[in-house]
This record gives C-alpha cells, structure tokens and sequence, in this order.
C-alpha cells in the first residue's frame, strides 16, 4: 500500500490551498488534541468566511493559545458550530462573544453529543439520524421530531467537513495515527468527517510499519498531511499552567 | 450551619449504588471524585471519552493529556480505557450511564432544570448536559441554594431555558438533598442547624417534609 | 474501578439465564471472532424462541463448528436476521435454508453495512438513521424512504440485543477486550449493542491494568462475562482446514 | 480464446489509478489482489475492517485471525490498519471507496446489476454488495459472461431483484472489458480472436463498438 509520504515541511505548507469558505473542523477538548500549530499558520494564511467547527470557540484563559476565537478576530469566521458558544461561567467574556453579539460572526449551539455525533455520521455516510438531546428545548423549537417507540426524537444533520485540523501524539508516514489519553476525543470522527486531514503530530513521525495494525486509531487512508511538532520555542507545546 | 462543597459532594456520593458508571459534570460535581466511596464500586466516566478515572494527579504528577470534563488533570488508575468522543457519548445515549451528577442555575419542582443559558445571553454552554440529561438513568445535580443576590434556585418551574424536561431525581445544594416531586420538593435531608422554615424562605416552591 | 472479577468458570455458567425469546447478536465473520464454545454451550443450554443476529446463518462446510444453523435445527430459533440468508453460490444448500423454506424459522435479510450500522445506532442510543444502501431494490419495497439533498435514502432502525456472544483475543479482569486483527469485526458493536455481553477469550486473562487504556477495543463497562477458552480437546479450536 | 480468470483479473485491474482505495467482493474478484499492479500504489479494502492488504498468505503462514471477504487467509504488509465492521462500512458509505469489484449474476445496459438473489430462492446473500454498490465512486463487475446453460448474463434489464440501480462503470467478462451505456454495451476491449459477431450472440442486449 501507500509508499508516498504524506509528511509536509511545515505548518504553512500544511494548510497551503484551504479555500474562502471552507468548513472545517478543529480537534481537541480543551487542551488535549488541540491542533494549536495549525492554527497559527491559519492565521497566517489568512482564508475568509470560514465555518469552524469544535467544541468551543476557546476560553477566556490567558495566555492564550491559538483557538477559533482567534481565527474571529483575525477577520476569517463567519459562523462557528460549537457545544459551548459562550463563557463556562456567567462572568467570562470570550474573545468571540463581542463579535457574536454585534452579528459579525453566526453561531450554532449544538449539544456535544449531537455535534460529535452529526461529525461521525458525515463520515459514515449517514445524512441524517434521530436523537434524544435537547428535546423539549429551545435548541428544538420549530425542528422536526418524531416519536419512535413511544419516545421522542429530534431529527439531526450529518456535519461534512471540507478539512480537520487535529493534533496527534504519533503518526506513521502512511498516516496511521494514535492517539495518547484524552487527546483521542474528536480527532477519529473529524477525520471521517474531512475531505481534508491535516494533522500536527508530538512524536517524530514513525516508518510505515511501526504501528501494529490492531494498534491504529485512525487508519491512514483518511489522512493527508502529517507535520511532526518541532521542540518550542520553534513550536507551540502548552504547558500545565497555561491550559488550567 | 449550611455544608461546605466537600460536604456536599460527600452526602451525595452516599446516594450512589454499588457498581454504577457515574458520570461527573463541569465545575462542582468534579468533587465527588476525591471523596471516598468506602467499599463501593464506581467507575466515573467523562464525556471528553475517559473511562474509570481518578482523583486529581497530584502536583507535579500531571499527564499533560489526561483531563477531565473540566479540564482538570486527572488520573486514570489500572482497568481504565478511552474511546474517542462519538463513543464516550454513545455510552451516554444508550443509557449506560447510572448516573450523571450537573451543575445547574435553576431546578423546578416538575424536575425540568436550567444548566446553559443565562438571561440575555446570546451564546450557550450546552456542552454534554443535554446528552446527558435526556439519556442517564439518574440525574442529580449538585448546585447553589440561592444566587449571589439572594434570589431562590429552587422554583416551581425554571426561568431560564430548560436542559431537559422532567428529569431530576436529586437535588443537593448548601441547606439540604433533596428529591421533587412534580409539585414540590420533599426533603430528604438537611444541613445541620437548617431549619424548615430557613428552607422556605429560600426556596421559591412548595417544601415537604 | 471495577475490582470485582468478570471471570466465570466455564462456557456452561456463561450462558446461564438466556432466557427464551432473547435477540442474541453472534460476533464473527468467517471463522475470526466467532463464538463456538459459548454457542455449543447455548446449544446444552436450550433457550427457545430466540431472535439470532449475526453475518450468516453458517456456512454448508464441514466438519461444521457450531453456528446459528445448528440453533435452527436444535428447534431454538425463531427468526434470524443476517447479511447471509441462502449460500453464496446457488447450489449451496445451508443447514438453516430448509427451515426457512417450511416456514419455521422467519428471516430478515440485511445488507450488511446496515446490519453493523443497526447494532451500532442501538448502542449509541440513535434510535433510527437514513442509508443509502437498498435504495431502489426489493428489501426497500413499502419502506419509508426520504430525499436529503437530492439523494433517495432509506430509513433504517437501531437494532437492541439482550446478549452479545463474542469471542476475543484478550481481556483484562475488568472486562477490556482486545481482538487480533480481522476478529474485530463485528465485537466491538455488537458489545454496544446488548445488555448482556459474555466473551471467550483466547489469551489467559489478563490482571486489571496489562491492557494500556489507549490500546482497549472494547472498554470493560460494556463486558459481563469473561471466560478463557481452555486447550482443545476441552474447548472448540477450529484449525484452518476446518474454516477454509 | 476467451481471457481466463487471471487475464480477466489483470485486464481489469489495469484500469485502476494509481492511489485509488479499492474493495474486491467475494469469488473472482478476490484474484485482482494476487495481480502485479507495477507502479501503482493502491490499497485493498475488505469489508470485515482490513485495510491495506496483500496476496493470500503463503502455505503454512497463514494468520488464523486474518481474512478478507471471501475467507481467504491474505497478508497485511506494513501500512495496515483494521477497523471494526461499523467503521469498515463507515469507509464505504462516505465514498472513500474508489472503486469496488464485485461478482454478479447479471449486468444491465441500464447500469443495473443483479448479484444477491438467484431465481426461487427464498433467502438472499447480500453481505456488503448493496452498500458497497450505492456508495463505492465506482462499480466493476467481473463475471461469466453467460450461465452453465449458455444463456447471457449481460441484458437490456435485469430479470433478477437488483443489488442497486444505474452505478454499474465497468464489466469484464471472459469476452471482453464492457461499459454499459445505459441502452447498450460498449466495447472496450475483447478477449484475443472473440468476434463482434460472438459477441452479439452471447449477449442479450445491444453491443456498441
């Protein structure tokens, strides 16, 4: 099987050609998994009016590491799709709030389940499925539901991505992928979800091989780009105090 | 005297049946994982797909990749596993969580609940607490009396917008643990030194004994 | 976690308590993954009237290891539901096809893909899906059927079973299972799927903790009962020739 | 001379391209993983979660846990992943599937194709052909072109019940390498000395040049 490399040079070169409008999907639960280096270089490469999906647009936390609520400021959003659209606590103001609040940027407020759900049903050709979250709730009113054995269910959309962009602890140059702990959380179903993976990955990349077949988290076939992560200050690698 | 957060988190680990999967919630229900179980058998489950975690890693011992539903840096002693996050909330849908413990703004006598959008916000905090709240066999929520103004957190009907409809079987806060019952809430313990009438006066629904 | 041990001490105590009228889903695929101690103990056993899901009904080769056809002609099947209801070249005749003929077991014949994705919607509590698999063929006649972006897909429903007979290649004492290459098949799922999951184990069973919990297939909460396939003659061994 | 199932299995796949994610169904299609593909790199997919393997094991190295869709005992060279069956289908019906081989009973101008249920039969073999026909970018048929009695295997319509509707690229037969046009099949290649005239005959649908 695949012989070719799929290891790019760099962050730049990992996200050269996303396109004005993409849809894309943004791994990691907050700091696990989180693809922080892409990020950067999507701030650099600048593409407009994306959708960015993921779990939340980034916290109120200082420092900051890069997150959508960057991408916000940075004039590329124009909607995010997140289970968390505003602060964890009354108080916090995100970064994104402001411009949510001004109408310079949409938001969709989706239930984790669902989102993570909506991600792995786009990859698994499903277009559609039925759900008890959120029910009887705001996020429900005037949608479709439908009662299936005696319970209702409220009709929900696969999420196809244009690319995800994810963070990994190794990959083999086929692009075979593993995971460590919970970085796993999205990463797996944003990559059925993508056309387009693209992965920033701890360990030095391994020869094709070097992963036993029971071992892979997400088969290789669905990944495209593979940039190892440099030592900082080279690179971003948060520590334990800048993520709490 | 009301119960500090610890002794909350304590009285409520009490109502926890040998061997159930517990799934703990952002922000004050995170506490149950330190207290000690005596001889049950729990497995905590995180929604981030964390399955049969621990204590918080002492300082210093921290895995930079293992946190928690609220970012905390956990543990993740021997028999543990992972599953990426359509599965963790796969387990939560299918009803395999026993229970799940949430913090919450509002509760209401008809066991609706208020847990991700405050008044004039635009944005929400839905994170699981709707997965979760359709779908565990249990939902307790561990959460204020009052708010920082004074205002009851107890209603006959919430406020705010609901999480779920219908499905609160517990409630602990500060003054007590306690269950509703449709039209009320029935006390089913108290703080010591909490009297009945402190109850209600803080509470804006019908109280039973 | 779990301290209590899931081990029981033979394939007879595994299968106690199946109770007639269950829906049993059967892991395998070929000879990888099946379960044939537990099924030749299901056969001691005697449950009735059950509701057998798997890939095939068993194949017309012998010698024959235990399969769902030899639940049929034990008289304790009353429909199965499978991928495979007659043999893959027309003049194979199944053990299980004259039973079918005479009307005394029901069947549904499932494409495949459909199949798994039923057993996984079951065990992620999605009640009901859209496919486009079947679309304008025979199994699609007086279905529900609805266009979601352009496209005609079939609405499927999830698929709940009271016990999972799976075999794996390790367990830990919590239940964590492994499986070796192509014995994945349908065991993860299938696991999702049942209330009640009893496995053979091919390796010794492993102490709480020799499974890294990155490398778990299975997570042990969804595992019941364990039990280690003993040396053949004890225990069902099948060898290559047996299964070509 | 009609091509044999090797030659039909090297013809075929030399339509595939390079990187392409291929699936071989059961029977005749399972050879193309045994043909020299050159330059080529292309991974083979088996519907029971194997991704990326090689030729059927040599005698006495055969992996007991490792078969393909026809319970073959193949290889896994470096590189291979396994997914479990819902994943595996997961694969197939987001079209990452370039294309999929499949045997069949019959083959319409249409695109139709028939390969699960035989006449009178009451049960069907459908594994994973209906999913993999109504999702793989394309569909190959590799089959005899005519049944042990001689009657046609290729049609204006299928008399059997249809696997899927109008997906059908490709078909190779021991005659030749067909595309069905939706109103006939075109020629794309014959089998070296078969006549247009053969041809016709063995066919029960009009045949383009």
């Amino acid at each position: 099987m695949a012989r070719r490399s799929k290891i790019v040079a760099d962050f730049d070169a990992a996200v050269q050609g996303i396109e004005d409008g993409s849809t894309i999907a943004f791994g990691g639960f907050a700091l696990p998994g989180s693809p922080f280096n892409l990020i950067a270089a999507l701030l650099r490469q600048g593409a407009k009016r994306l959708v960015c999906v993921g779990n939340t647009t980034g916290g109120p936390r200082k420092p900051r590491n890069p997150d959508i609520g960057m991408l916000v400021e940075n004039g590329q959003v124009a909607k995010v799709i997140c289970s968390f659209t505003a602060g964890s606590r009354a108080s916090d103001v995100l970064p994104f709030t402001p411009y949510y609040e001004r109408g310079e940027v949409d938001a969709e407020t989706v239930p984790q389940g669902t989102l993570a759900e909506r991600l792995r049903a786009a990859g698994a050709g499903i277009p559609a499925f039925y759900t008890p979250a959120g029910v009887g709730t705001e996020i429900a009113e005037g949608r479709e539901t439908r009662v299936i054995n005696g319970r209702e269910y409220l009709l929900e959309y696969a999420l196809p991505c244009d690319v995800a962009l994810l963070r990994a602890y190794q990959a083999d140059e086929a692009g075979n992928l593993r995971f460590r702990r919970a970085q796993r959380n999205f990463g797996p179903i944003m990559a059925m979800a993508a056309k387009l993976v693209i992965v920033e990955v701890e360990e030095p990349i391994l020869p094709v091989g070097a992963i036993d077949p029971d071992d892979v988290h997400t088969p290789g076939i669905l990944v495209h780009r593979l940039v190892h992560i440099p030592p900082a200050p080279a690179a971003i690698w948060p520590t334990l105090k800048e993520t709490r | 005297m009301p119960w500090s957060r610890p002794e909350m988190a304590e009285r409520l680990a009490r109502e926890f049946q040998d061997g159930w999967i517990v799934n703990l919630g952002v922000g004050m229900p995170t506490l149950i994982a330190d207290v000690d179980l005596g001889g049950k058998e729990i497995v905590f489950h995180a929604e981030n797909g964390v399955i049969g975690f621990g204590p918080v890693a002492p300082e210093g011992q921290e895995d930079i990749h293992l946190v928690d539903a609220s970012r905390r840096y956990i543990t993740l002693p021997p028999g543990g596993a992972i599953v990426h996050h359509a599965d963790s909330f796969a387990l939560i849908r299918s009803g395999r969580i026993d229970v799940t413990v949430l913090g919450s703004y509002e509760a209401a006598a008809n066991r609706d609940f208020a847990n991700w959008k405050v008044k004039g916000a635009k944005g929400g905090v839905i994170g699981g607490a709707m997965d979760l709240a359709a779908c565990a066999k249990n939902v307790f929520l561990m959460m204020e009396h009052r708010t920082r103004d004074g205002a009851p957190r107890l209603l006959a009907q919430c406020a705010l917008p609901v999480t779920a409809r219908g499905v609160v079987k517990l409630v602990i806060t500060e003054l007590g643990l306690f269950e509703p019952t449709g039209t009320a809430f029935r006390v089913r313990d108290l703080a010591p030194g909490v009297t009945m009438d402190e109850l209600r006066a803080a509470t804006a629904a019908p109280v039973t004994e």
